[in-house]
Order: structure tokens, then C-alpha cells, then sequence
């Protein structure tokens, strides 16, 4: 499903956020991405989604080489993967149901069809009662969940959660982390980077830890720390 | 159908949730349009003027006394079958002495003698549609002075000339103008579209990343353009309609000697081309800067 | 001290680590204010035209035979005298007729029969330096008309009228059109601006949430406005002079009965002027844009 | 040193945020804010520092009635008032060391002291190495820890954090609130709203918990939950 193979990332100004990243996600895994502020997690996503592009080596998404992509088929890729942005990048001018309706409506989905999977999404997450408020006028967790909405509003094949619970109290977040744990019970493809060592440690999934930009641990039934 | 529906309301909601840039886009739209606007009615009336002035320019060809009838009127057959020439009059002796006499009436610089017979020559007075071809018009003919038909070649007098010179520069520094005013219009327009796109880079960078195609990004920006250029349009010219009564009006009064005024015909002209100007521009501004940012 | 540093480069940076945004703005404003030195040497070549122009306006008051030499002189001082005047000839009733002469040997409509004596009177022929004054001087001298001294008062003739009118529409539409254009530059270059400074408003609230003063804030973007403005004037302004030789130079080719040309005093006022506007219009943009959004 | 009485605030969209919340906070005290996403702690942040008036009530700070102050005497409210923005509200074309020396700038300051005083901010936070990085450039931890170094640079006399810790790994959060704690150790008040039990359960600070606007516990040594 996804591989990197010997990849790098060194960005313009000179910082290394990876180095030498081999690694293999299958089909219907569950992966938790750890390490320290800095080791290059959310470096790794963006390179996944073609939000950036790897120095060297190679990075392969459902049998694409990401790298290698033309950049018209690069929408196709981000529609086949549904990503919970560390900063959220809600759109400013647009509702919470807006937010998330439109990674449908960029799918070509419309109507009728729009509105229910929008609502299904927002009362998941809890935020039926926000479905007309504005990112500006959202709590911080509110709008964390807004952002995880709408990565899974079009039941993506990929979900990619980039420290979903960082503005979430313990109840949401268990409930949260229910949620992907059932869609990724699902078939769907799961990857999370996190800081939260106890949700970690509870469910015992694969565990990869960087540290540095490079993987020093790829444990299956991991815990947090080694 | 829907997807029409979506891009709609996604360039209204574009436009009217972003308040202050929006009405500066389309304020500054406005004027600039307004400009454009006035530039090419000026534009049009200084051509209208130097017509009128223009048919003013004037030669007169004195005629030989022993000339025959039927060469003059062969002279003028000729004269009128020129393309450069808007009209031949036919001055006799007895019409020549009365103008003369008229004259001497109203200025007593001059004093007419008594005059034993008509010492006057008949005359063409030759008006000309297009007054730069004076000069090469006098010179063919007073080629033929002396001829037997042809007496003296007069052309009209320096006054002429400058009003001639004036004129034509207003009507090249018009088109000049119009020129120069119709790049900076577009010029500042498209400007201003690129900045109130690019305030929202970020906007357009979100919707890359949840997967949009850069033609899903565009067409919103695009129709949110071509909504302001269309709404810049619509205020520039209900003003310009509004003040076309009494601006008229006042140019009347005071352009007693030039009576200009351009008909329903260049209204309409007018209102398409501005139109026309505002929605190329809008949408044309917004796709350049909305492409500067999906390359990337 | 070293607050104005900071000032300086807080604005600096404003400017250069923003530059699509900052060059945009930049741009516009250079369009503006060529714009707006365009019309201001276009009102001032006009303005020189209509000096030309109207120094030909001309009176001509014809002498009474029987006048004294004394009383004409004293006439001639009067006349001179008038602030609207600003030049007097007097023509003997010799100069006349040799005029009258010149003219019958060049216009063959005009025979002079033999003449006893000399039936011209003598004239005093004035030009006026404001030739708004015509009717008004013509009018007060036409009323001594039979006092013994002056015996007619004759006007130039209608095409002269024509002139007038056309320089009237030029300077004072000039001044319209310089009007307008003042405006219209001006308001755009401050919506340009505030679009720019808008956008930059999550910025301002920022500097605010840590403690900045008004002031604090303000001031950056002021002197940033004012940065813009002053690029965007030196930028005009190279426009405007490596064009100056050139289009004099074709002015004057095509401008031979016209022969109009700005001084270097022009130059220095011109460059003054749009710097200055420069600089008042983005301080004043930014100050404007900035505390509307400090107000809130 | 911090007082609210019946403090209540509505939203302009009709959002009841807080409700009659009495409050008081003295000086070197340090309180834990605590309540499910939504619950109203950001709002309440909101209203020590003026970013939003409270609809009825009376907040004071340092013997200051908040919303009655003219508006000309905010910025020195503000610049007693550290902050922690959840949302980190750094200047995005400044660099990290800029941003950090901002808050020295406004009050003042000049020179040396500036910079002095930023590194050490900085290297508190272990961003020295970062400290020429816009913050588009850092991850989500560093842009965190930018903020917090912002809000301590001048040794305010209030310190406010709201989540700090959100995108941080638990290694760095515990060294950040270590750091906080010796802050208020040496005499500074600290408000902290958090969604880390472990934090609040280990450190037995007052607690505050927030429920739907309202107030609904206020302990001394308190933990995160009941
Ligand atoms: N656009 C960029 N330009 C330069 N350096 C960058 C850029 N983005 C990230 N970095 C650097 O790359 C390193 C890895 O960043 P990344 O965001 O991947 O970390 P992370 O593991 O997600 O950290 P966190 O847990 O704090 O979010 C960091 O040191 C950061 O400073
Ligand atoms: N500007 C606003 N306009 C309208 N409603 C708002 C605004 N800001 C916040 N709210 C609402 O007020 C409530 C309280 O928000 P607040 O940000 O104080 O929550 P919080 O306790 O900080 O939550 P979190 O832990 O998720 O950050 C939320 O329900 C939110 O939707
Ligand atoms: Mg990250
Ligand atoms: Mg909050």
C-alpha cells in the first residue's frame, strides 16, 4: 500500500528532517508514528501526499510513485488519501459543514449524497451543534474535529492523522481513537503520528519510532517507548 | 448542473465573505473603468470635433474670365470626383463683388472705389472632408493656373492651419491616450485581482491538499473575477449614464461653435465595450494569479 | 534611536518578505502616478498652448482723422495701462494702406481702384494678454466711439472665436480631467493598500495580543506605505524623464506653429509633485487601512 | 490578582461560552483550567487579556477593571500578561528569534538586552538551533515552543498557557512544565488550560474544571478528573 524506499528529506534552507527511510505499510495496517518535536513525522506525511517531495530515494502510494506523479494526477492521489492536518487548514471562509463537504464535492459528489455523508461525519465527531459555525469561531478542539471529519467524510483508503488528539480532552480523544480504530477494523489503511504515549500503550499497534529523521524502532504491538 | 451550481455560489461565497477586499477590488475596478469610460467618449468627440473642424479647410480656385462654361463645369466634375473633397460651390462674378461689397460694409479698413464693371473673378470654393490632403490638392491644381481655365489657386489662410495643427494633435494624443488609459486600466486591475487572490494562497493551497484539481481551484476565483469586474462594471457605467444628461448638457453650452453630441449608438458601444473590458479583465486577472499559485 | 531602527526594519521587512503583494502594489502605484504626471504636463502644455493662443487676440481701434497726435498718445497710454493688454501698435494711416496694397497684390479678389488721397484712417492695434478680456476692453472703448478720437473699435473675426473656444475646453477640461485623475490615482494607490494591509490584519492582531502599542503597530506599515509609495514615485519618475527628451522632441516636430516646451523648473515641480503625492498617498493609505483595523 | 465575578459571555452568533463564573486567582498561584473541548477554557483566557469582552461581570487583573480600561491602556495589560496562544499566533514573516524578541521589542526594550534575553528564551525551549526559521518552517512541537518562549521572554507577572503542550512529545512537555513550575516558583501567577491528566494528576496543583461555561469543581491539590 505504501513504501518508502532509502528515502531523504533535506528542505531548501538546509535542515534534514529524513534520513535513509525504509519502510512498508500494508493494506489494512494500523501504524503509530512517534518520536520527538522535530524527528520529521508530519515531514514524512507531507511527502506521502506530495505536499513535498523527497530529496532522494523513492515513495510509492497504492502502487504510484509519488515522486515520479505528473502534477495533474496529484488531486487524484489526496482524494485516495484522507489526512488530519497537524495545523487543521480548515478554509477560513467556510463552514464547519462546508469544510467538510467539500472533500466530497472536490470527489464529484453532489447533492443529496453531500449532505448526509457531511452530517454522518460531523455527528461522529460530535459537532452537529457547530455545523454552521466558522473555523474563526470554533474551540481549538472543535476545530481539531472538524479536521478529522473531514479526512474521513469520503471514506478515504488511506487515513493519514497527524496528532489528532493535541487539542483534545481524554474522553474525546478515546472516543476519537475509537472511531479510526473501527474504520481501520474497515480495511482502511491507518497511519498516526502521536504524542499521546497512553493511547499508544493501550492499544499495542505497530509502533514506528523517529528519532532525528531516521526510524530507530519498528516494533509490531509496540509501546510508546521503548 | 450541480457542479455549475457549486462553482456559483463558492465565488459568491468568495466574494461577499470577504467584505473589505472584495468592495476595494471593485471600488478600484470602478474608477479605473470610469476612466476607461471617459477616455473613450473624449476620444470620441475630439474625432467628432476635428470633423467639424476639418471640414472647415477651404480652397478657392479663381477662375479665368475667358474661360468656357463647359470647362468649369468639367473642372468641377473633376474637383468633386476627388476623394479628398467634401463639396464644390459655384461662386459667380456678380455673387463675388456682392460678397465683396458685404465686406467693405462691415469693415472700414476697407473702401471700395468706385468700381467700373466687375473686376472680380468667378470662383470654386472647394470644402475638403479630409484637410490633410491640402496641401497636395493646392499644389496639383496650381499647376494647372494659367492653363486658360484655372486663374489662382487660394488656400485658406495660417488661422486655419493652427486650429489644423491643434486638432490633429488632439486626435493623435487622444488615441495615445485612450491607449495608454486602457493598459493601465487592465494593468491596475489585473493587479488588484492578484492581490486579493494571493491574500488567499492559503485558501488555494487547502483546497490542493484535500485533494481539489487545479480546475476546481480556478473556476471559483475565476467567476469571483469576472463578478467583480461585472459589478465595477455596472456601478462605472450607471455613473457614467447618470451624469451623460447634464455633462452634455453643460459641454453644449459652452461648445456653442462646435456642437458635438454622440448618439444611443456609441451609448450601447460604450456600455459593451466596458463590459466587455471589465469580465476579460476580471476573469483574465484571476486566472493569471490563480495559475501563479497552482504551479507552484 | 534605536526604536526608529526597529521602525525601519520592521517595515523593511514588511516589504521584502511579502514581495508578490509589495511589488503588485508597487506597480499599480507607478501606473498611477505616471498617470498622473502625464496630466500634470499635459495641463501644463495646454495651459502654455492657450498663452499662445490667446496672445493673439487682437483689437484694432481706428483714429479719428481729425485727432491730435496728443490725444492718441494719451489714448495709447491708457490703452497700455490696462492689465489685460499687453501690447499696443500704432499703425499710420501710411502703414495702412501699404497693408491694404499688400494685401490686394496677394488676393485677387480684392482690386484697388485708383485712389485719391489716403481714405484709411489710422490704427492702434492691441493685443491682449487674457483674452477672456476682449469683450469687456472692446465694449469700454466701443463707448468713446465719436468722442473725436476713436472712430471704430473692430474684433478679430470669427475664427479666432473658434480658437478660443477650443483652447477654453482644454484648459478647463484640463484642469478637470487633472482633477479627476488626481482622485482617481489617489483612491486607488489607498485601496491598493488597504487591500494589501488587510490582508496582513491576522498579523496586526498578533502584534497586538503581545502588547504592541497602537503606534507600535502603525508605524511599520506607515513607513511601509510609504516605501511602496516612493519606489514606485522614483520608478515613475525614470519613466518620465528617459521619455522627456523623446516626446518633446516629436512634440516639436509635429507642434511647428505650436513651438510649446517645459523648462527645467517644470521638471523639478513635476518630480516634487509626484513624490509628494507619492508619499502623503501611501503614509496616508496605510494610517488609514491600519486603524481600521485597530479600531476593533 | 485575578478576579472574575459573575462573569458570563455570549458570542455574537448567539454561543454561550461561559456562565456566571466567579473566580479568583492570587498572586503566585498556579491553576490548572481543565473541561472537555468546548467547555469554554480559551474563552475565559480570552477575557484576562481583552482579546473578547465579557457580555456581563467584571474581570479584573492586577487590580484592573479589564473591560471598562480605555482602549489606549490594553497593550500594557497585555504586556504584564504572558500568553501561550493555543494556536500559537506567531508572525509569519518574522523568524522564530524575531517573533521571540517581539514581545521584548513592544515593551520597549533595545539592544543587548534584546538579544540576551531571547537567547536565553530560546535555548530554555531548545530552539537555539532554530531560532533563524520562519514559523512555516518548524514542525508543530517548535512552533509551540516558539510561543511559549514569546510569553516568558519578558518575565511577566502572569503567565498564561493555553494547552502548551499539545504537540509535544511527553519528554519535552515534562521539561516545559518543569520550566513553568520554577517560573512560578520564583513568583509568577500561572494559569494553565490543559487536556494532559498525567500533568495535572503528578503535579496536584488547583484545578479548575470547566463544564459548558460553568464552573463545576475548583480544588486545591486537585487532579484531572473527580
Ligand atoms: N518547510 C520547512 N523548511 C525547513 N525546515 C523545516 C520545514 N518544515 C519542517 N522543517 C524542519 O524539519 C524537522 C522535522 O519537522 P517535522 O514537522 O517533520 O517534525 P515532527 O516530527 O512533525 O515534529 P512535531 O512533533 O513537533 O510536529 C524540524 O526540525 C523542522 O524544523
Ligand atoms: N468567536 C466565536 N464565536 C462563536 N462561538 C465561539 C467563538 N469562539 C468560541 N466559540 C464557542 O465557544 C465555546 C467555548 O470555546 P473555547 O474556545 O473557550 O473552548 P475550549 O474550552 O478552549 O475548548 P478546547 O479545549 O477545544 O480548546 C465553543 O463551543 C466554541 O464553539
Ligand atoms: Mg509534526
Ligand atoms: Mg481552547
Amino acid at each position: 500500500m505504501i513504501a518508502l524506499d532509502d528515502v531523504s528529506k533535506r528542505y531548501p534552507n538546509g535542515t534534514f528532517a529524513l534520513r535513509d527511510v525504509d519502510l512498508r505499510i500494508d493494506s489494512g495496517d494500523f501504524i503509530f508514528l512517534v518520536g520527538a518535536s522535530g524527528a520529521g513525522k508530519s515531514t514524512l506525511i507531507r511527502l506521502l501526499i506530495r505536499e513535498e517531495l523527497a530529496t532522494t530515494g523513492r515513495v510509492v502510494v497504492d502502487g504510484e510513485d509519488v515522486g515520479r506523479m505528473p502534477r495533474s494526477r496529484v488531486h487524484r492521489l489526496r482524494r485516495k488519501v484522507g489526512v488530519v492536518f497537524q495545523d487543521f487548514k480548515l478554509l477560513p471562509r467556510k463552514t464547519v459543514a462546508e469544510n467538510v463537504a467539500f472533500a466530497l464535492i472536490v470527489t464529484g459528489h453532489e447533492g443529496r449524497l453531500v449532505r448526509e455523508e457531511t452530517e454522518r461525519a460531523l455527528s461522529l465527531v460530535g459537532l452537529t451543534a457547530r455545523r454552521d459555525h466558522f473555523p474563526s469561531q470554533l474551540s481549538g478542539g472543535e476545530q481539531q474535529r472538524t479536521a478529522i471529519a473531514r479526512a474521513l467524510v469520503n471514506r478515504p483508503r488511506i487515513l493519514i492523522a497527524d496528532e489528532p488528539t493535541g487539542n483534545l480532552d481524554p474522553v474525546t480523544s478515546w472516543e476519537i481513537i475509537k472511531l479510526l480504530t473501527r474504520i481501520n477494523d474497515l480495511g482502511t489503511t491507518l497511519v498516526m503520528a502521536t504524542h499521546n504515549a497512553e493511547i499508544v500503550n493501550a492499544l499495542r499497534r505497530r509502533v514506528v519510532h523517529l528519532d532525528h529523521g531516521m526510524v530507530v524502532r519498528d516494533e509490531r504491538e509496540g509501546l510508546y517507548a521503548a | 448542473m450541480r457542479r455549475v451550481a457549486y462553482v456559483l455560489s463558492a465565488a459568491g461565497q468568495g466574494f461577499w465573505r470577504n467584505p473589505v477586499m472584495s468592495l476595494a477590488s471593485t471600488f478600484t475596478v470602478t474608477l479605473m473603468l470610469l476612466l476607461f469610460a471617459f477616455f473613450l467618449t473624449t476620444d470620441r468627440g475630439l474625432q467628432a470635433a476635428v470633423g467639424v473642424l476639418e471640414s472647415k479647410v477651404e480652397i478657392a480656385l479663381f477662375i479665368d474670365d475667358n474661360a468656357k462654361v463647359s470647362e468649369v463645369l468639367a473642372l468641377k466634375a473633376r474637383i468633386e470626383a476627388d476623394p479628398a473633397v467634401s463639396r464644390v460651390d459655384y461662386v459667380t462674378k456678380e455673387q463675388a463683388l456682392k460678397r465683396l461689397q458685404d465686406i467693405a460694409d462691415r469693415r472700414k479698413d476697407f473702401v471700395l472705389a468706385n468700381i467700373d464693371g466687375n473686376p472680380l473673378p468667378a470662383s470654386l470654393e472647394v470644402k475638403l472632408s479630409d484637410a490633410r490632403q491640402a496641401k497636395r490638392f493646392g499644389d496639383e491644381l496650381r499647376a494647372e493656373v494659367g492653363g486658360g481655365v484655372i486663374a489662382d489657386v487660394i488656400d485658406n489662410p495660417q488661422v486655419v492651419d493652427q486650429l489644423l495643427t491643434i486638432t490633429r494633435v488632439l486626435s493623435v494624443g487622444g488615441v495615445a491616450i485612450l491607449a495608454m488609459m486602457l493598459f493601465v486600466a487592465l494593468f491596475v486591475i489585473v493587479n488588484t485581482i492578484r492581490i486579493a487572490v494571493h491574500a488567499r494562497r492559503d485558501e488555494i493551497e487547502i483546497m490542493q491538499l484535500v485533494g481539489a484539481s487545479d480546475a476546481f481551484v480556478r473556476w471559483p476565483f475565476i467567476l469571483e473575477g469576472m463578478l467583480v469586474g461585472t459589478l465595477g462594471a455596472v456601478v462605472a457605467l450607471s455613473i457614467v449614464f447618470a451624469a451623460a444628461g447634464p455633462v452634455t448638457g453643460a459641454m453644449l453650452d459652452f461648445l456653442v461653435t462646435l456642437p458635438i453630441s454622440l448618439g444611443p449608438e456609441f451609448a450601447f458601444q460604450l456600455a459593451a465595450s466596458v463590459l466587455g473590458v471589465a469580465l476579460l479583465v476580471g476573469a483574465g486577472g484571476a486566472t493569471l494569479s490563480v495559475r501563479a499559485h497552482l504551479a507552484k
